[in-house]
């Protein structure tokens, strides 16, 4: 069973349009996120001003790279509301 | 869309439980602790049920995963236990012997069990994000991904659903363990007995449109809110998931969905005023600065300890307010307006939150009612298993041999479906005892009470 | 005091798993395997693609048989995942499971320390040094047998205990069903219908005891207590002292009844709570059990009035102690009615203040028209919580079971007797779970629910022939509303039982709200730490029946574990004293939370002596020795000092 | 970078899950940290704490269950004792007492044992750096 059941399983079924469509949306989100992170940490609301997207997928999606080591999280801001994030350095 | 295997050799073991969360286990384990061969059949991808994703539990605060993983790997690695995860229940029939005849149908996880070794090497491959229902959707996982990091078999499973069949993972996996040629295989078990451990499903909180759930971002449910307390938090703090924010107002809403007759669910979850008052207790520890009120009718701390822990919780400062919750309005900001009926003032009033958790009551696990071939199986009036003998012999179900643990009778409590569980098994044990040394005509009549 | 190391002389082999390469991306693990194989007493030393293949595993078998070897160390993941499959494949070559020994440097070397390899081999090899140190001075274990007698003492006859007798009896043991009172049935005898199915107590409590009699392996005896008890699980020693009845059959019922009726000696009921009087020889219902009257000797005044009567009495009769041999010991001793202070809600001090069970039972008596010393009863004020969540008092705890029962009453008061006015003045309504329901009913036949709270209590004054109660609604924004009613009734709730002698004799652990103690609430709900004590129904705190039933069914399940094989094994890493370095100061024996010690006498004087029935192996006893005699064999002092020395590089 | 040596008694069904979870999770500590595992945080004996100092440990960390221990409440009480009458022992060395830690640690405390060991190693190292 060496590296080729893929195959098998591609015969039987097919991706849907709106699977492929939905991640391509959210590869695309998340690379207008790490663009917001590029210049270095910064706080929820900073990232989704200056990437536009929403807050709430700007929740998800870093915290999604949070738990998959792309980004971690600093110290809280002045106001002790948010967290600042950073991307992790690629190794 | 798949073809399905049929397995044509017909397994036997004394009983079988249907469900693997806490109550199934534990009545799994004293079977099998008296030497009876049990089969455990779990729907989900590991065993722990509700339990193994709570943080603390009330009224002690002990750590829920300290309790439920020495019981999950106790019976994972028990000699007269079989578990088979990722299984429905297809056709349950008796023949002329009492004895019951269960199909089953084990779905694939496109992964070899017994060759992956849980290095998560495919999740880190697998390119698909999708809502993590473990983490009750506040966090994305893979396509390719292990369910939960306690989870009971440690092993990855394919989300074919998610899929994009990129083959990545199966690129990445060292000791080849995916597999994607798998196909469901039907299997028939024989049993003398069945216990039925569905536990409960939680009430969907958007369906009261009036509260904003599933519509304003801050407002969670109160599993939500279970997850963001565990040490495997989505957020690694508590957040508000609109923005990011750390919460300083938090407000909960009982009786979301219980006690209830506009929603179809008249009775009391039982649960839900002390896992409230416990994840303030936790809220208060995590978050130094928060203040949390809980809206209530009335605060149902009856078990041993549990009152206590509400003079406790006041005690901290916790902010109880007796009022009903009629209304909750989204600001531009996020912040939620709570509206309510004040019983001490008797005025409507008004108040902000920066979160607001709605305390989501249970409702009965309706696959119970899908088990396949069995129409006869009583309900009660609230769609739960009905007990028959509730005062005297109340896991029995209508049916002989079939029996019932935890919340598929009524919503309990942890301590409660453990006992429940203790209990069945007395009777389990029993009935295959006497099925082995009687017909089912005389078992009828010594078995007393029917 | 170190050891030398290699004075064993056994032949260890090591194996070390790559894990894919979640160990090797990370451990050298050629270098850590070519390092190993120089360890003393290693013979071999082999590096290992997935050691928890079909194919390593058979691997390792043919080593062990071929090689041989006596011992083996797997170096892999966690021992949680997989210390019993390698356990399988040591007993498969041959090896006693505890000559192999599992270290973990995957998920505590390897992962841990991804960030720095060099240092996780490093580390991975001092882990494995550990393990060859450990293993090398390891001894084969052999699970403990204890016989265990397949029989029971349940205390206490009420629902709990009898169903729990039934059950236990049909699961093959001896069951011995000790009661206190001279009749079976506990409290719920004393109850009329119940919530939430209107069964009656004495259709339930006659159902069970016809149970009981159809099944010759339980042995009732009423009128009876402990006095002793010895032994530990398994083997307990037990005494009974049986109190006479005075009353033996076989007498006709006839002669009963005028023994009754002759019997000058009147005296309250408790039976009714007070509510009637009865005579000094006495039956509480009809069909109850055994159905044998009996003569209360502390108010019998020997008159010999009922001996004209009735042969079947004897006042001559003498107590007997009887002597029991049980496996497990079953504590249903069930609860009291919180009995109100003198005063508390003018109990004791107006005549029309009742408790709750005092008006169940009232029920149970009344028939058509309900009415109380005579006077039909138009209103009823229900004040909760009388006895329970007292906020500053000794029962912090709710009863639970009590404002159910007292929506239960209402309903009955106003659908069989037509009371029309029906006030529940109480501090929240907690009809959890289905119970609802039976609030909701009470609402809508018009039962008028009021809320105080601990500050504000209420007011009970005498007014005229009612009872004036005044109270600060908190459901009308605390408006002070006075309400009449021609009877009170104090929703009280459960207190344990004085079982003092009991407790006392067998050292029944007692929580904060003095019921009896489980283990924990979750992990051992129905043991308690005295190995083979299981406790059920309302001792442990206040329950319902059916929860009650479920606990003492649950407590069945455990002590079916205990007992059903005649023999308990025990896990072999128990406390092991050596006599010869014991002096005994009794420090050991103070730390152990199980009674896992005793002392004995031996020729050379007092040691400490390990009842392996009890012992669970935690290893408490052990640091606390001043002269090190105890050890804790599978984590021996020997071994952990050889571990810290591989350790430590 | 050479971190000061230390050894932690975990315990079986409690707190070495712990330490098993935070490799899971790639949290790191440093690789000197060894843990031995025993079943109970309270039959760790004062002598062994002694014994690894010796032997070149220079922290000891005792990951104690508190009160999810299997064999009951009193382990809390009992590990205490242990510390103290090992710091009575680690003073007639002439071992400073900081170098023993007890905390503890639940079966999925992770992060927490990975904070808490870190703070100690740095800790250690410091006052180890001022004494050289």
């Amino acid at each position: 069973m060496s590296g080729k059941t893929i195959d098998i399983i591609k015969q039987k079924i097919k991706v849907p349009d709106a699977l492929r469509q939905r991640h391509k949306e959210y590869l695309a989100l998340r690379k207008r996120i790490r663009e917001a992170l590029a210049d270095g940490e910064a706080t929820i609301p900073e990232i989704a001003a200056k990437s536009g997207v929403p807050a709430d997928q700007v929740v998800f999606i870093l915290m999604t790279m949070r738990k998959y080591n792309e980004v971690v999280a600093g110290e809280m801001n002045d106001d002790r509301e948010y967290y600042y994030y950073k991307l992790k350095a690629d190794e | 869309m798949e073809d399905i295997l049929q397995d044509s050799s017909v397994k036997v073991a004394d009983s079988l439980v249907v469900g693997g969360g806490i109550a199934g286990l534990e009545a799994a384990l004293n079977l099998a602790n008296t030497g009876q061969q049990v089969v455990v059949v779990e729907k989900d991808l590991s065993v722990g049920g509700r339990m193994i994703h709570l943080s603390k539990v009330f009224p002690t605060l002990d750590c829920s995963a300290c309790i439920t993983t020495p019981k999950v790997s106790e019976a994972a690695r028990h000699p007269h236990i079989n578990i088979i995860t990722n299984c429905e229940l297809k056709q349950i029939s008796s023949d002329e012997n009492s004895y019951w005849h269960v199909r089953l149908q084990i779905n694939p996880r496109y992964v070899n069990e017994s060759l992956c070794t849980g290095c998560q090497d495919c999740e880190e491959a697998c390119p698909v994000v999708v809502r993590d229902e473990y983490q009750y959707n506040l966090v994305g996982r893979k396509a390719a991904f292990i369910p939960f990091s306690i989870a009971s078999p440690r092993v990855a499973a394919i989300d074919i659903d998610n899929c994009i069949l990129c083959g990545a993972c199966e690129k990445a996996c060292g000791p080849g363990a995916i597999d994607f040629s798998q196909e469901p295989v039907q299997t028939e078990w024989v049993v003398k007995s069945i216990i039925i451990a569905t536990g409960f499903k939680l009430f969907d909180s958007d369906k009261i449109i009036r509260y904003g759930s599933g519509k304003f971002k801050n407002v969670l449910t109160a599993m939500q809110m279970e997850r963001q307390l565990v040490p495997t938090r989505p957020f690694n703090t508590v957040l508000r998931p609109g923005d990011g924010k750390i919460p300083e107002k938090i407000a909960y809403v009982l009786c979301t969905g219980s006690r209830d007759e506009s929603v179809g669910n008249p009775i009391c979850s039982q649960i839900c005023c002390m896992y409230s008052i416990k994840q303030a207790q936790l809220l208060l520890g995590a978050l130094p600065m928060v203040d949390v009120t809980v809206y209530y009718l009335h605060i149902r701390a009856f078990g041993k300890g549990f009152d206590e822990f509400y003079q406790q919780a006041k005690m901290m400062d916790v902010n109880f307010i007796k009022g009903k919750v009629g209304r909750i309005r989204e600001l531009e900001n996020g912040d939620l307006v709570v509206r309510y009926e004040d019983i001490a003032s008797g005025q409507v009033m008004e108040a902000t939150y920066d979160l607001v958790v709605l305390s989501v009551g249970i409702l009965p696990n309706m696959d119970v009612e899908k088990i396949a071939g069995l129409e006869t199986l009583e309900l009660d009036p609230f769609k739960f298993l009905n007990q028959r003998h509730e005062m005297t012999n109340p896991f029995k179900t209508n049916l002989p041999g079939i029996f019932m643990a935890g919340t598929a009778s009524g919503p309990m409590d942890i301590p409660d479906s453990i006992l429940s569980a203790g209990a069945v098994s007395a009777l389990v044990n029993k009935y295959n005892k006497q099925l082995l040394e009687t017909t089912v005509n005389s078992l009828e009549i010594t078995s007393w009470n029917d | 005091m170190t050891k030398e190391q290699g004075n064993t002389g056994k032949r260890i082999g090591v194996y070390i798993c790559r894990c894919g390469s979640n160990i090797s991306d990370y451990v050298d693990v050629d270098t850590v395997c070519s390092e190993v194989a120089k360890e003393k007493n290693v013979r071999l030393a082999r590096v290992m693609m997935f050691a928890c293949a079909d194919s390593a595993q058979k691997e390792i078998v043919a080593d062990i048989t071929n090689e041989p070897l006596d011992a083996i160390v797997v170096a892999s993941c966690s021992p949680k995942l997989h210390l019993h499959t390698f356990r399988a494949v040591a007993e498969r070559g041959g090896l006693n499971p505890f000559n192999y020994v599992q270290v973990n440097i995957r998920e505590q070397s390897s992962w841990a320390h991804s960030d720095n390899p060099p240092q996780a081999t490093e580390k991975a090899f001092n882990l494995i040094k550990a393990g060859i140190a450990r293993v090398d001075l390891a001894e084969p274990l052999m699970p403990v047998t204890i016989p265990a007698e397949n029989s029971v003492l349940i205390l206490g006859a009420g629902v709990a205990g009898m169903r729990s007798a039934i059950e236990l009896a049909d699961l093959g043991s001896q069951v011995f069903l000790v009661e206190r009172e001279f009749f079976v049935g506990g409290r719920v005898a004393q109850w009329g219908k119940m919530a939430t199915t209107d069964q009656t107590g004495e259709e339930i409590v006659t159902a069970l005891y016809n149970q009981i009699r159809t099944r010759k392996n339980i042995q009732v005896y009423t009128g009876a207590h402990i006095i002793s008890s010895k032994g530990s699980i398994g083997n307990f020693n037990l005494q009974i002292k049986v109190v006479p009845r005075y009353v033996k059959p076989p007498c006709d019922p006839q002669g009963f009844r005028k023994a009754i009726e002759a019997c000058p000696v009147i005296v309250d009921d408790e039976f009714n709570f007070g509510l009637t009087k009865r005579k000094a020889i006495f039956h509480n219902y009809k069909s109850e059990f055994p159905a044998l009257p009996v003569i209360d000797m502390a108010n019998c005044t020997r008159c010999g009035e009922c001996l004209k009567h009735c042969t079947g009495i004897n006042l001559d009769q003498k107590e007997e102690i009887i002597d029991i041999h049980a496996g497990t010991i079953f504590l249903a001793t069930g609860f009291n009615p919180y009995e109100p202070r003198p005063g508390e809600f003018g109990f004791g001090e107006l005549s029309n203040v009742i408790t709750l069970q005092q008006l169940k039972r009232l029920l149970e008596l009344s028939k058509g028209e309900f009415r109380f010393r005579e006077k039909k009863i138009e209103s009823i004020a229900f004040i909760y919580c009388v006895g329970s969540r007292q906020v500053d008092g000794d029962n912090k705890y709710c009863s639970r079971y009590c404002c159910t029962s007292a929506i239960h009453a209402a309903l009955q008061l106003k659908q069989e007797f037509n009371v029309p006015v029906i006030y529940h003045l109480n501090k929240g309504i907690r009809t959890y779970g289905k119970q609802e329901v039976l609030y909701a009913q009470s609402s809508a036949a018009g039962d008028v629910y009021l809320q105080f709270v601990e500050d504000e209590p209420l007011l009970v004054e005498i007014y005229g022939e009612q009872a004036k109660i005044t109270i600060n609604d908190l459901l009308t924004a605390g408006q002070e509303i006075t309400v009449t009613a021609d009877l009170v009734v104090l929703v009280t709730g459960m207190v344990p039982r004085d079982n003092i002698d009991l407790n006392r004799i067998l050292k029944v652990p007692i929580g904060k709200d003095k019921f009896y103690n489980e283990i924990h609430p979750k992990l051992r709900p129905v043991e308690t730490v005295i190995d083979g004590l299981v406790i059920s129904g309302c001792c442990q705190g206040p329950r319902n029946i059916h929860e009650s039933v479920s606990s003492s069914l649950a407590a069945v399940a455990k002590v079916y574990t205990f007992i059903n094989k005649g023999e308990i094994q025990l896990e072999p890493t128990l406390a092991i004293v050596n006599p010869d370095a014991c002096e005994w100061c009794g420090l050991c024996l103070a730390a152990c939370p199980f009674d896992a010690i005793q002392m004995v006498e031996t020729g050379k004087g007092k040691i400490a002596q390990i009842i392996e029935g009890n012992c669970k192996g935690c290893g408490m006893c052990t640091p606390v020795c001043p002269t090190e005699a105890i050890d804790l064999k599978g984590f021996t002092n020997m071994e952990i000092r050889s571990m810290i020395e591989a350790m430590s590089g | 970078m050479n971190t000061p040596k230390i050894l932690v008694f975990s315990t079986e069904k409690i707190s070495d899950p712990a330490l098993d979870f935070a490799g899971l999770m790639k949290l790191h500590y440093p690789a000197s940290v060894h843990a031995i595992v025993l079943p109970c945080s309270s039959s760790v004996r004062p002598e062994w704490i002694i014994h690894a100092f010796e032997s070149g440990f220079k922290g000891v960390y005792i990951a104690a269950d508190g009160s999810d221990c299997p064999y009951g409440e009193s382990c809390i009480a009992k590990t205490a004792k242990i510390v103290e009458r090992s710091h009575v022992l680690m003073k007639e060395k002439g071992i400073p007492t900081d170098r023993l830690r007890m905390a503890a640690v639940c079966s999925v405390c992770a992060e927490i044992f990975v904070k808490q060991i870190n703070i100690f190693a740095e800790e250690l190292n410091a006052s180890l750096k001022k004494e050289d």
